[in-house]
């Protein structure tokens, strides 16, 4: 799978992930800068995490209106992958590609630990690497990782199938139903706060996020 | 002129900073306090003097991009 | 806003009587006020070091690794593949006082800059933090306030905080330290220096615009606190770290390009020092027009341009010829770009400001003829060496421990660590809480840093020379254990009033202790800063001289943590006296501060260290702590709590009572898992190396030589607990 | 009775935040925008009928807690 990484001012995470795709793919990603408007030959399209635009407002808001922005949406409507970590997450909630937004943390601090993840279905591009199921350990480092959606949207999600992934035990941001990670409805899109790039290489602690990438290498 | 756009959680939507500014003004002996909610406000100075297109426009950029509709509300004053 | 300058208005500016008439003889008229500003500014103890100059020549600053020693923005050692660490550690004490959160968050942002000025990209953050007593209501809101300031910046640019160090006492309830470290890498070849040549080249504005921030932070870092200090404090400056995240990757890309010729960041006294040290350092002149400096303010004046300390700023020579190439890359990235001015023959600042000159100093004096003081010195009284059999025990090893783990100095730091992110990048192999090192590694390489910050202030109040030996010891020993060999250190002198003896006293000793350990070491002092005049009404900090050491393994699949394996044989490396005097035991358990702190035999730590490396290196030692705040019994609750596995611990030898020689502080320490101890121990033996064999791991619990067993999901609850307990209840932001 | 804490930084100091929705502005086409700049607002809901005493209490909280003096003014209003 062709993949970029789309690079807004103030993304930090575009390395680590960089990293993460190659080691799976054997193939340097393309970096993407927010202002170019051509995604023509990329399967995969990757917004990382980090601190877009410093986060100012809110969260993703300014990315989420920036000019590489109307290609990322032509790129999901053509069917093509996307996925957004952490700061991409909340960019892509903010452009409306999934549902939903991403408060403060409950208890109003920056969370950086592991964090435990369940792999809610295994049957998509991301998770065929993965059992149903399966808990997984993952890196957080987050300030607004507090899913909210309305009640509707939510039995929605969870009616259609579109939960990806739930933190198992404690909820530390306070997300709600515990969601950590949601797909757009043709399970292309993936948006996951925690950070399965920082977990491929047992030195730095664990390989628990390489399935992932070797799932998308694969496709 | 100047705009003021205000936004807000929408009820419903819970308010964890309200909350802890309640639960610490109360732990500074303020007991009068039934309700916190805290929001944002973003004082725009408008290159434009009719008070209705300031009005209009502030509202435009609110929408756009100073609120999300998802989980904020917003309004607008103009001054 | 201008006015009359005299020998009041200098004393105003922190001038005294004799640097004012060195002024006026230099000048050979009465200065212009901007000139005064400029002089008063230069000459503060923050950029002229002029009480603590003497000393710091002591340090041993050189080895055949040190590529640039103090002197430029950052230390730089080489490490090997043909790139170079540079490093450096700075204070922003009174600011974090003034404002906690901004305060510490431009604390990080001030040093990620002198680091990445060098042509080094930032990978990682370390912070050493003293406090009052968590007694004092006002400590908890200063802990709050920086934590978040630290973690608000560090994160946002995205480069990891991975170690530190807290310590609380009352001495600091006026005086909170905030000492931020920053390490970046860059190749040995393409290392950027702040001398500026060139005559005509163009001096190049980049960052933020200038606003009226911080206008005399310099001066005021260098004066007392008082009462009235909230009045006179400069407007706090905000930091902003995105604009810093851009900066970085700006610089980092005309970096690439051959464009630069010197860069400097403007920090203390912003564009004054930036222009005056680098036109200085390279012999030239330099000619300023402020009308083109980028201003977010209206009507600021010549005097306030050249002494704002506005955050996110960077002035460079650019050779001829390349501004094009330079401008365009700072647009790219959304950042002020603005020639203001040129490189000139005279050897003279010249400040012009809206068709006026407003400053034209000669810069060989200002910079040469600066004041330099040799203070008055009174060394600190020996303190009588206890006795540790005559010290009673009334607690016992169990009870003993509990309380221990639990106090403020040895509590778990997870609360803090939690709120930093330790990961960004993808390279961070030990995280806090995992070795007494942090461990980084290169990207793309095996290889790794092995980072850690070190200070014991109680032992350098009773006996500075040893507490200075004492912090060196133990950065390098921190190092040591996780298998790295250290190269060199940054170190940060926090001190009271130099203009008392016993202040300056304390320093003098404190630099000849540490210019011992780095000589014994091969540990030279590469970076540094000094911060004095940490004292609110006449009441001084403990002498805090901290310490930054950096360290290499060729190997990042080398290091080691101290998370303790299971079945494996325990082992003490270093002898064990059962040395009470200024240890946590007797404060904490006694409520005694008192006796001579434990001494350091160079020899001695050098022959311990160097077998431990080799015996993690050779993959024989399996886990590692060195043994210090607490003592051995303290390091190995550490090592259990971090793993989760047990151990049960032998009887003690019999001439040493049990609570010395279980919470001793001893130094030259390490306790070590190997497989093996009878093996392990015939060639420590062989080595000359004291090594004992004090227990064995394995299981759930902790059982104690005195039959006392606690379980480690108690020692951890003790261990979690005072942070969040504290803590709780103060969610302002 | 409700009292509405307005708080922003002072002027003269540094306000990223500000700057940053500016520029967004700006690519977003609104280039009627001299000046922006991002504060915070605090509604308070008082257990207090009497608009003065309203009002002093929330001064007091604005005092207290609600705005840092260092680097942050405030104003209320009470409705
Ligand atoms: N301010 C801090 N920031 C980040 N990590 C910290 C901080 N203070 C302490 N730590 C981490 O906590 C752990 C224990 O610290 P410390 O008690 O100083 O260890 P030691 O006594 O072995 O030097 C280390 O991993 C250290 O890096
Ligand atoms: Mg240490």
């Amino acid at each position: 799978m062709k993949a970029g990484i789309v690079v807004f001012p103030g993304i930090n995470r575009e390395r680590d992930m960089a990293i993460a795709l190659e080691q799976s793919s054997g193939e340097k990603p393309r970096m993407i800068w927010h202002k170019e408007t051509d995604l023509s030959g990329l399967d995969l399209v990757v917004i990382p995490g980090g601190f877009s635009f410093g986060d100012y407002l809110r969260c993703g808001a300014m990315a989420a209106r920036s000019p590489v922005m109307a290609a990322i949406h032509a790129h999901a409507t053509r069917g093509g992958y996307i996925l957004g970590v952490c700061n991409g997450f909340q960019i892509l909630t903010e452009a409306g590609l999934l549902p939903g937004a991403l408060l403060r943390n409950a208890a109003l601090r920056f969370l950086s630990m592991d964090c435990q993840l369940t792999v809610e279905r295994a049957d998509t591009v991301f998770t065929k690497r993965y059992q149903k199921g399966q808990t997984f350990r993952s890196v957080m480092a987050h300030g607004d990782g507090n899913f909210f959606a309305d009640d509707a949207t939510l039995d929605r999600l969870e009616g259609e199938g579109l939960v990806a992934f739930r933190y198992a035990g404690e909820n530390l941001n306070g997300s709600a139903r515990a969601i950590a990670g949601v797909y757009s409805p043709n399970l292309r899109v993936l948006g996951l706060m925690p950070h399965p790039e920082d977990l491929v290489d047992p030195l730095m602690g664990g390989t628990d996020g390489k399935p992932l990438f070797d799932a998308l290498a694969a496709a | 002129m100047k705009a003021t756009v205000t936004v807000m959680l929408k009820t419903g939507v819970l308010d964890p900073q309200g909350k802890a500014i309640a639960h610490a003004l109360g732990t500074l002996g303020f007991d009068n306090v039934n309700d916190v909610r805290a929001g944002k406000v973003i004082e725009l100075d408008l290159n434009e003097t009719d008070p209705a297109k300031a009005r209009a426009e502030a509202e435009d950029m609110a929408r756009k991009l100073l609120a999300n509709g998802v989980i904020e509300s917003f309004r607008v004053e103009v001054a | 806003m201008e006015r009359d300058v005299n020998q009041a208005l200098a004393r105003e500016f922190g001038l005294n009587a004799e640097e004012y008439n060195r002024v006026l003889e230099i000048m050979g008229r009465t200065p212009s006020f901007t000139e005064l500003g400029v002089f008063s500014v230069m000459w503060s103890e923050h950029c002229s070091y002029k009480s603590s100059r003497v000393w710091l020549k002591q340090l041993p600053t050189k080895a055949p690794w040190v590529i640039h020693g103090p002197g430029e923005n950052a230390g730089v050692v080489a490490i090997g593949d043909g790139l170079a660490a540079i490093f450096k550690m700075e204070s922003h004490n009174h600011p974090s006082f003034i404002e906690p959160y901004q305060g510490a968050a431009t604390g990080v942002g001030g040093i990620l800059r002198d680091v990445f000025t060098m042509g080094a990209r930032p990978i990682a953050n370390l912070n050493a933090l003293r406090f009052g007593s968590p007694d004092n209501a006002r400590t908890r809101r200063i802990v709050d306030g920086v934590v978040r300031g630290i973690g608000g910046y560090g994160n946002c640019v995205g480069v990891p905080t991975v170690g530190g160090e807290i310590n609380f006492h009352p001495a600091y309830d006026g005086n909170p330290l905030v000492n931020a470290m920053t390490v970046g890498i860059a190749p040995t070849d393409r290392i950027f220096l702040s001398a500026a040549a060139g005559i005509g080249n163009p001096v190049v504005y980049v960052g933020s615009k200038t606003g009226r921030d911080g206008i005399h932070g310099a001066t005021m870092a260098s004066a007392e606190f008082d009462a009235n200090s909230e009045e006179k404090r400069p407007t706090v400056q905000v930091g902003d770290p995105f604009t810093e995240k851009l900066l970085i990757e700006a610089c980092l890309e005309l970096m690439a390009t051959d464009a630069i010729v010197a860069i400097q960041d403007m920090g203390a006294a912003g564009l004054t020092s930036s222009s005056v040290e680098m036109a200085g350092k390279g012999g030239v002149g330099i000619e300023l027009n402020l009308d083109n400096v980028p201003a977010r303010e209206t009507g600021m004046t010549a005097y306030e341009f050249m002494l704002s300390e506005s955050q996110e700023r960077m002035l460079m020579v650019l050779k001829p010829e390349r501004e094009a190439v330079a401008r365009a890359i700072f647009e790219k990235w959304d950042l002020d770009f603005s020639i203001i001015g040129y490189i000139t023959d005279t050897g003279r600042i010249t400040v012009r400001h809206q068709g006026e000159i407003k400053a034209d100093i000669p810069l060989a004096p200002l910079n040469d003829q600066a004041p330099l003081y040799t203070r008055p010195t009174v060394e600190t009284p020996k303190q009588e060496q206890l006795n540790a059999a005559r010290i009673e025990d009334r607690l016992g090893l169990t009870a003993g421990l509990r309380k221990l783990l639990a106090c403020p100095d040895l509590c778990s730091r997870a609360w803090v660590w939690d709120q930093y992110d330790s990961t960004v990048g993808g390279q961070t192999v030990k995280r806090p809480g995992a070795a007494d090192a942090a461990v980084v590694k290169l990207e793309g390489l095996k290889r790794a840093l092995a980072l850690t910050t070190d200070c014991t202030p109680r032992y350098c109040l009773a006996d500075p020379e040893m507490g200075g030996m004492q912090a060196v010891a133990e950065a390098w020993r921190n190092l040591t254990a996780v298998g790295a060999r250290p190269l060199a250190i940054t170190d940060n002198m926090n001190f009271g009033n130099p203009e008392k003896p016993e202040i300056m006293g304390q320093f003098a000793a404190a630099i000849r202790g540490m210019a011992a350990a780095c000589e014994a070491l091969d540990f030279p002092v590469v970076s540094g800063n000094v911060s004095l005049y940490n004292e609110t009404e006449g009441k001084g900090i403990l002498p805090t001289p901290a310490i930054g050491g950096l360290g290499v393994l060729e190997d990042a699949a080398q290091a080691v943590g101290y998370g303790l394996p299971s079945w494996l044989d325990i082992v003490v490396i270093g002898k064990t006296q059962g040395w009470l005097g200024q240890s946590l035991w007797l404060r904490e358990i006694n409520g005694r501060e008192d006796g001579a702190p434990p001494p350091v035999d160079l020899a001695v730590e050098r022959a311990n260290g160097d077998f431990v490396r080799s015996r993690i290196l050779s993959g024989e030692i399996r886990a590692c702590h060195d043994v210090s705040d607490g003592g051995l019994l303290v390091a190995v609750a550490e090592m259990a709590m971090a793993s989760g596995v047990g151990a049960r611990l032998s009887a003690h030898p019999r001439d040493v009572p049990g609570h010395a020689y279980w919470f001793g502080e001893d130094q030259g320490r390490y306790v070590v898992a190997v497989p093996d101890a009878a093996s392990f121990i015939r060639t420590s033996e062989a080595a000359g190396v004291p090594a004992v064999r004090i227990g064995v791991s394995g299981g759930g619990d902790l059982t104690l030589p005195d039959g006392g067993t606690i379980s480690i999901e108690t020692l951890r609850a003790d261990h979690a607990g005072f942070f969040p307990a504290w803590m709780n209840g103060d969610n302002r932001s």
